[in-house]
């Protein structure tokens, strides 16, 4: 059968380009994957070589396993990932909810204020941030990670959010107020729902600087029991000797939850973004 | 009633010896006491210790950092004054000296350990090539020449992408030869020696001729790429701290040996660069400052000193109770101490307290001069500007 | 909405300002405030503009200053140059509405983005090395192996190397808020350009470019926050004296050095707080420049 | 009783006046349609009755009861949005459900009033289907049924059909018109179709600029208009205006209805036929007069008229009506 | 000449076969209105035409050119989309223009060509506003003049006016016929609107499930349908369907329109009125007949029938179509 209107070579260059992008943007992941399966002799040897019955090595992974907690690091990392973005997505759309949805006086300021902390680097607040976890008692909890983390994610999600928010019907949320539900009611049981789209945006853009964080865990929570897994890693990095295995297989691991994350989120994802609210 | 003690280190490296030795043997002898030793990454514990002192929250014993970055600790008093220490007696002043005030009143830092520039090579490689371990200048070069015509290694491990192997194992390894030491270390403290002056140049001119013999893209080559370039047997000579000397014996499946920085001319006095690199001291804040005394109290003993001195061959030990030592390589190191006068890192004491910091110029000049960015001449004018600009015997 | 008592809206509000001011900005404030005071024989003594007038006027402060925003700006601009057409380019072959395995691409190229700086910085350091001959020996393949350079080494080429490897991991954000954006524009729209003979680049540049260009200009000011804020990579690849010889020292690593210190610098918070104001200025300025002269000239269009 | 009353209803946003002191009783069972041009404010007065809009100033009673001031759920009202506005992540039954589980119902009275409402719009098959899976007259229904299921005292319609295709807007017109003698309560509905408005109301409000303009029953607004826009408002084709002082008539303006035209060649109107709409059942003659006007002529059944004819017009001057100046309508 | 033909088009999504075997001739100058309920295949068998999508097999000519791997734009056709599918970014003319440039035009062309269509389309005065400052109409008429600009052999429209309101939709409608008048070229023009398609088509074609059901002029289909669906279709109130046997009439089902029925006390059927439609110019009623069927009966005028009132129903026989019980015509 013809086709009036594809072009098969616009659809072979296309592919082409792809896989070309593709392997660039998996070269080095690869490189990654495959040298944390060798012997540190053979990754500085022959980096690009794929591990042979000589050059095969697990020991990157036994060192990691057997130092430290590593599966206690993986839950902190993850106890806190999640908990951080709940608080963002529930804390953020509440915000964002109010301020689309209500005209009140300080509405713009309001927004504007919110927006403030994305333009300054929030690590020069560590003393500060410190000194009030150590006041409440949160240094060396997941709670003082899972705060500054919710704070530092609360601005681009409001942002996201309440361009989405703008887009669900009022005639929905009127029908919800003629049916004698909450302005509560309204939020959480008409409004939320239909912005998971763009929850699991804003989910997919904070995940990543949260799971990938080492300054914070290192100041707020070092302790051995809240130690995440990035933080974990760093053991292997020594002042004058690094243990690339470990390294390695340590990174290699943790990519694999950002993963997991990546892919339940991005189906929504492509749906959120494609509603159009990030436009 | 347990007491658990916290120890912040930035000694990621010895986190297996201190868990599997060092700590069973002081809890084995101080029942009540549990310790624990929780490194951080290096490069950030400088900046995680200052924010978890400034808030409160940091351990109970901290590792100290020679010089400034500590005595600026005791100063805000973080620091606890640990001049009444019994086991202070064990050390003399030099070993003190990184961690007292200027004025030497107080001491503030129990000292673990110093450390030993210089060069480890291949011994493998010498002999297949014929070369004698060179002694001046003149043989340094010509060995040199010799392993880079013959083409098999890379003459010489380093690269100038992290900068501070250019300075540390280059122009600190190499210039106390130059500047006589403690002779002119104290002098330039004095003002009575300028950087521009000719003992402050020559390491520069020295550094100069390396960029030849380094590898390849040296430029782009870091710290790590450096130690694997060696410990893989691709390179002959590697110049070096003593803390190389774990690694280096677990990586490399050759014999290796060390030679002290050469002198300008035989029969010259040698210096070599022994440097205290490592103390403990005390967490002011610390709830617990008995037992943490009791512990410090250990540190300075003599079982101490050769545990950790056997355990991490190449940390020496600075107990004035003599260490044996098994490692061959680590008693090569600390010979030197006998042959040659030994003098510290001449930008530690007091000149780097201003800006511009005359370690991190260092740094940067080294690595320019290795690159032949910059010419020695250049690079110690600079150098000399900066610091003059705000230490005051310089203006 | 009938007149009520609106506390609903304080009850919405209050968590996120709540946590949002106390651990961000109230910190922030209080770090910011700094720069206005030096430390004194005794403590902290106010200062008024003096670590400013330091900042500009000591030309050791200034040069550096002026060293990492010139640093940062180029920064900036290669990945306005590099990585923002690349996403758009691969967000426009995606979103070819019969291209098979799109979703495979799409994840395999936001794969980057998930890493953290540490295997990022490992990776392209090991591949980049002329040591361990990744690059040299994939050049060689091509016959290009004269192109080679230690190119983290040299002055010349290192920042740019740094900002194309940062491009490399971020390409993925522009692609897919791109991509989302084209798949919003409503088909008719194509199929009438088609109908006009308007296909293939022409339909890209005459058609879906103009309609995208909000979300370009959406991109564009978050691409800025971002790089007038970066400080890992850089930090992971080079250190935080960004050599070689401060070529790759942008704001964020000029910041964290003074402010936090580095080896024997001690951290100084009153001139580290003068520069994260001006950062701060900076990136300020450049939103509102966004949001009051380009924004408000954008047309949204509504399909 | 009055089922619903306004008094001096007046709403601004900000400075515009959107409703200007709208008076209205609403007695009880009554289909009251609110037409329109678009912009005229019919939403808006709706929103106001249901509460979803404060009026700025006004009286609003239902049922008897001052309501000026109670919220929306309070008010005994159930709305049909034009957009159906069903809540789209819960089934059909959830979306009946909600506002009853809302306000605290039993579980079997809730039950009983879904199937009762499900029966009477034959949505029994749905009930476990999401809005996404229903056609748009199934989803239309739904609203209604959400609005059904709440036992109002007053039903609100916001052109609840105007998103649904000819033959399913028939329909459920025919639909609701039954549902209104079924359940005898009153309703307000908002259109601007006029075959809605006509075929539904018990009386018609046509609205203009935020005014009433003139209330009544269907056929006396259509066969008594109190002014020219009421006149041609209503009506498809609408009503042929035409200068009054050529035709020897009264007033300024003379209105003429299409299927008031009878074909006679000998007629006072005279021109020629410049477009033919044959609809099967009527047939549409546009003519072009000889004083440049065109007239619209509509005729029963299937008729052979040629474009380019000439063609005499006449009428009877029973159906004329005369209006004045400023549209108003002269009355003998 | 034909301007179009269609020959054994059928058109497959995956295993779904949407279009089955049409076959089809446009004569030159022709206004060929695809009709057919929602689904049935119009829009895709437009667009099989206009070449966006592949016909499965077949062959499409256009002026009796093989146009069926041909991409769209050189088909020498013009499409006008539901939604218009204007380019939002571009003022009326820029929108007009685009084609032509793309095409290649030289600038005196293309300004001379958006001037005839402007002034054809009353759209001088907004050629510099964008497609979001024009209303619906406005819109419609711009999406219009792109396509006139190409001078296409063939114009193509999708449901151009199913989303204008109904005043509106009437004036546009008047204005096509003419354009289609002026412009002299071939037209095929979907709609689910059957007023459109009576009062537009020289010929329609009425479609059910991907099939052609009948093809034929306006007045051909209403008065002589081939079968029940096709005169079900078309006329509205749509055509009552009795059970044949208790009339004593032929086939299986007689089909009487709402208008050929009249109001006789002593008429054939009999029953009560059950709803009463006024529309100021017509008159629909609802009866209820004793078989339990529901008859629509269309009466001119106002009339004077209240619910519930017994009735009878007369027709002439000439008027009546029988239908087999599969619901072919049965003819005489
Ligand atoms: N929230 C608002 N703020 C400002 N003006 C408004 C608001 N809502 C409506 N208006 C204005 O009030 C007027 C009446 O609007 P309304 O929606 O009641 O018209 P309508 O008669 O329902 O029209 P349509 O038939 O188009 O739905 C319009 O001019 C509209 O622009
Ligand atoms: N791209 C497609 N893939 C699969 N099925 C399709 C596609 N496009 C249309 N269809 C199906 O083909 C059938 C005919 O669709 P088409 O759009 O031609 O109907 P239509 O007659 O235009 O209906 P409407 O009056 O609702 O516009 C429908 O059942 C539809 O679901
Ligand atoms: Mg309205
Ligand atoms: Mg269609």
């Amino acid at each position: 059968m013809s086709k009036a209107r594809t072009n098969p070579l616009n659809s072979f260059a296309a592919h082409a380009a792809l896989i070309a992008y593709t392997i660039i943007a998996l070269f080095p992941v690869v490189v990654i994957l495959i040298n944390s399966f060798k012997t540190r002799k053979a990754i500085f040897r022959e980096p690009l070589a794929l591990p042979s019955p000589e050059s095969f090595s697990l020991i990157g992974y036994q060192t990691v396993m057997k130092q430290g907690d590593f599966f206690l690091y993986f839950q902190n990392s993850f106890v806190v990932t999640v908990a951080s973005l709940f608080f963002i997505l529930l804390f953020g759309a509440m915000a964002a909810f109010a301020l689309s949805e209500y005209r009140f006086p300080g509405n713009t300021l309001m927004g504007l204020y919110l927006a403030l902390g994305i333009m300054i680097p929030i690590r020069i607040g560590t003393v500060a941030i410190l000194e009030l976890m150590v006041q409440t008692g949160l240094v060396n909890t997941l709670m003082a990670l899972i705060l500054v983390y919710t704070a530092q994610g609360l601005p681009l999600a409001v942002f996201i959010l309440s361009e989405f928010m703008r887009q669900v019907s009022d005639d929905l949320k009127n029908a919800g107020r003629i049916d004698g539900m909450s302005e509560y009611a309204i939020f959480f049981k008409l409004v939320l729902p239909l912005v998971r789209p763009a929850m699991a945006t804003v989910a997919v853009f904070n995940m990543i600087p949260i799971w990938n964080d080492l300054w914070f865990p290192l100041i707020l929570a070092p302790g051995e029991s809240t130690k995440t897994l990035t933080l974990g890693s760093q053991v292997f990095i020594g002042q004058f000797v690094t243990d690339w295995n470990a390294v390695l297989s340590a990174l290699s691991l943790a990519i694999l939850p950002v993963l997991v994350l990546y892919v339940i989120f991005s189906r929504q994802l492509i749906r959120g973004i494609t509603s159009g609210a990030v436009k | 009633q347990d007491v658990t003690l916290t120890i912040e280190s930035w000694r990621n490296d010895d986190l297996t010896i201190w868990q599997d030795s060092i700590i069973p043997a002081f809890e084995a002898a101080n029942p009540g006491i549990k310790v624990e030793f929780t490194p951080s990454a290096p490069a950030e514990y400088n900046a995680a210790l200052n924010s978890k002192l400034d808030a409160g929250s940091a351990g109970d014993l901290i590792t100290c950092r020679p010089f400034d970055a500590s005595l600026a600790l005791y100063d805000g008093g973080k620091l606890a004054d640990l001049s009444d220490l019994s086991a202070m007696a064990n050390f003399s002043d030099v070993a003190k000296s990184a961690w007292q005030t200027d004025d030497g009143s107080a001491t503030f830092c129990v000292p673990m350990a110093s450390v030993i520039h210089g060069f480890i090579y291949n011994k493998d490689a010498f002999a297949e090539l014929g070369l004698e371990v060179p002694a001046t200048e003149e043989e340094f070069f010509a060995v040199l020449d010799k392993i880079r015509e013959d083409g098999t290694y890379i003459p010489m491990a380093m690269g100038t992408n992290d900068q501070w192997e250019a300075a540390t194992m280059g122009y600190q390894n190499i210039g106390p030869n130059y500047w006589k030491g403690e002779e002119g270390r104290l002098a330039l403290i004095k003002g009575e020696q300028k950087l521009t002056d000719e003992p402050w140049v020559a390491p520069y001119a020295q550094l100069a001729r390396w960029g030849e013999y380094l590898g390849d893209g040296y430029e782009a080559q870091t710290y790590p790429d450096s130690q694997n370039l060696f410990t893989l047997g691709r390179a002959a000579i590697y110049p070096a701290g003593s803390w190389e000397i774990t690694g280096f014996n677990a990586q490399a499946d050759f014999e290796m040996g060390a030679f002290p920085p050469p002198v300008a001319a035989a029969g010259d006095e040698c210096y070599i660069s022994d440097h205290t690199d490592i103390a403990i001291g005390l967490n002011a804040a610390s709830p617990n400052a008995e037992a943490a005394r009791t512990f410090l109290e250990w540190v300075g003993s003599a079982e101490f000193a050769s545990l950790y001195a056997n355990a991490l061959p190449g940390f020496f030990s600075l107990n004035s109770a003599a260490v044996e030592m098994a490692d061959p390589l680590a008693q090569e190191f600390v010979s030197w101490r006998g042959k040659c006068q030994s003098t510290i890192r001449s930008t530690y004491q007091i000149l780097s307290r201003g800006t511009p910091n005359l370690e991190n110029e260092t740094w940067n000049a080294s690595a320019n001069v290795i690159r032949g960015a910059e010419t020695p001449g250049d690079a110690a004018t600079r150098l000399q500007e900066g610091l003059a600009s705000w230490y005051e015997p310089q203006q | 909405m009938a007149s009520k008592p609106r506390l609903h809206i304080a009850v919405f509000l209050a968590p996120a300002v709540l946590v949002y001011t106390a651990v961000m900005i109230w910190p922030l404030f209080n770090t910011l405030r700094l720069a206005l005071y030096t430390s004194g024989e005794e403590g902290r003594v106010f200062a008024g503009l003096m670590n400013f007038r330091t900042l500009f006027g000591d030309p050791r402060w200034s040069e550096s200053f002026w060293n990492a925003l010139g640093n940062n700006t180029w920064f900036f601009v290669v990945h306005m140059l590099v990585q923002n057409p690349i996403g758009i380019a691969l967000a426009a072959i995606l979103s070819h509405p019969r291209l098979r395995f799109a979703a495979l691409y799409r994840s395999a190229i936001f794969i980057p983005t998930i890493l953290s700086f540490v295997i990022v910085g490992f990776a392209w350091k090991l591949i980049l090395s002329p040591i361990w001959g990744i690059a040299p020996s994939m050049l060689d393949a091509v016959g290009l192996k004269a192109l080679f350079a230690p190119w983290l080494g040299r002055e010349e080429y290192a920042l740019t190397t740094l900002a194309l490897v940062s491009v490399w991991q971020f390409v993925g954000i522009p692609m897919m808020l791109i991509y989302a954006a084209l798949l919003s524009i409503p088909e008719e729209i194509l199929e009438a350009g088609e109908i006009e003979g308007i296909t293939g680049m022409s339909a890209f540049w005459k058609i879906k470019l103009p309609l995208i260009l909000p979300s370009i200009g959406i991109i564009s000011i978050l691409t800025f926050v971002g790089n007038f804020n970066a400080f890992d990579l850089i930090y992971a690849a080079q250190g935080a004296l960004a050599g070689p010889d401060f070529s790759t020292d942008i704001l964020g690593t000029f910041l964290y050095r003074t402010f936090f210190g580095f080896q024997l610098q001690l951290g100084d918070p009153h001139m580290g707080s003068a520069i994260a104001t001006a950062m701060f200025a900076i990136i300020l300025t450049g939103v509102c420049i966004y949001l009051f002269l380009i924004q408000t000239r954008m047309r949204r269009y509504q399909f | 009783m009055t089922a619903l009353s306004l008094e001096n209803i007046t709403k601004s946003f900000g400075p515009v006046r959107v409703l200007k002191d709208i008076n209205l009783d609403v007695t009880e069972g009554e289909f009251i349609v609110f037409v329109g041009p678009s912009g005229c404010g019919k939403s808006t007065l709706l929103r106001v009755i249901a509460g979803l809009e404060d009026a700025t100033t006004g009286t609003i009673r239902i049922g008897g009861r001052d309501v000026t001031t109670t919220p929306p759920a309070k008010r005994g009202i159930a709305m049909v949005f034009q957009s159906y506005a069903l809540y789209p992540h819960l089934d059909v039954q959830g979306n009946m459900a909600l506002g009853l589980r809302q306000a605290g119902e039993a579980k079997p009275v809730i039950a009983e009033r879904i199937e009762m409402a499900a029966k009477m719009l034959s949505l029994e098959d749905y009930l476990k289907r999401r809005p996404a899976e229903l056609s748009g007259g199934q989803r239309q229904r739904v609203a209604i049924g959400r609005a059904i299921v709440r036992k109002p005292e007053l039903f609100l319609f916001d052109e609840p059909l105007s998103n649904l295709d000819a033959a399913l807007r028939m329909a459920t017109r025919v639909e609701i018109a039954r549902l209104h003698r079924e359940l005898g309560a009153s309703m307000v509905y908002v259109t601007h179709d006029q075959t809605e408005a006509m075929t539904l109301a018990d009386r018609i409000v046509v609205l203009r600029d935020g005014r009433i303009e003139q209330v009544g029953t269907p056929m006396e607004l259509y066969n008594d208009p109190d002014n020219q826009f009421v006149a041609g408002f209503l009506g498809a084709p609408s009503m042929n205006f035409l200068p009054a002082g050529p035709l020897g008539a009264r007033g300024a303006t003379l209105g003429i209805r299409p299927e008031h035209l009878r074909v006679a060649p000998d007629g006072a109107l005279k021109g020629d036929v410049s477009h033919v709409e044959r609809l099967g059942g009527d047939t549409n003659l546009l003519v072009a007069t000889e004083t440049g006007d065109t007239i619209t002529v509509r005729l029963f059944g299937q008729h052979e008229h040629r474009v380019g004819q000439a063609i005499g017009l006449d009428y009877a001057d029973a159906h004329a009506f005369a209006f004045d100046a400023e549209g108003r309508r002269l009355r003998d």
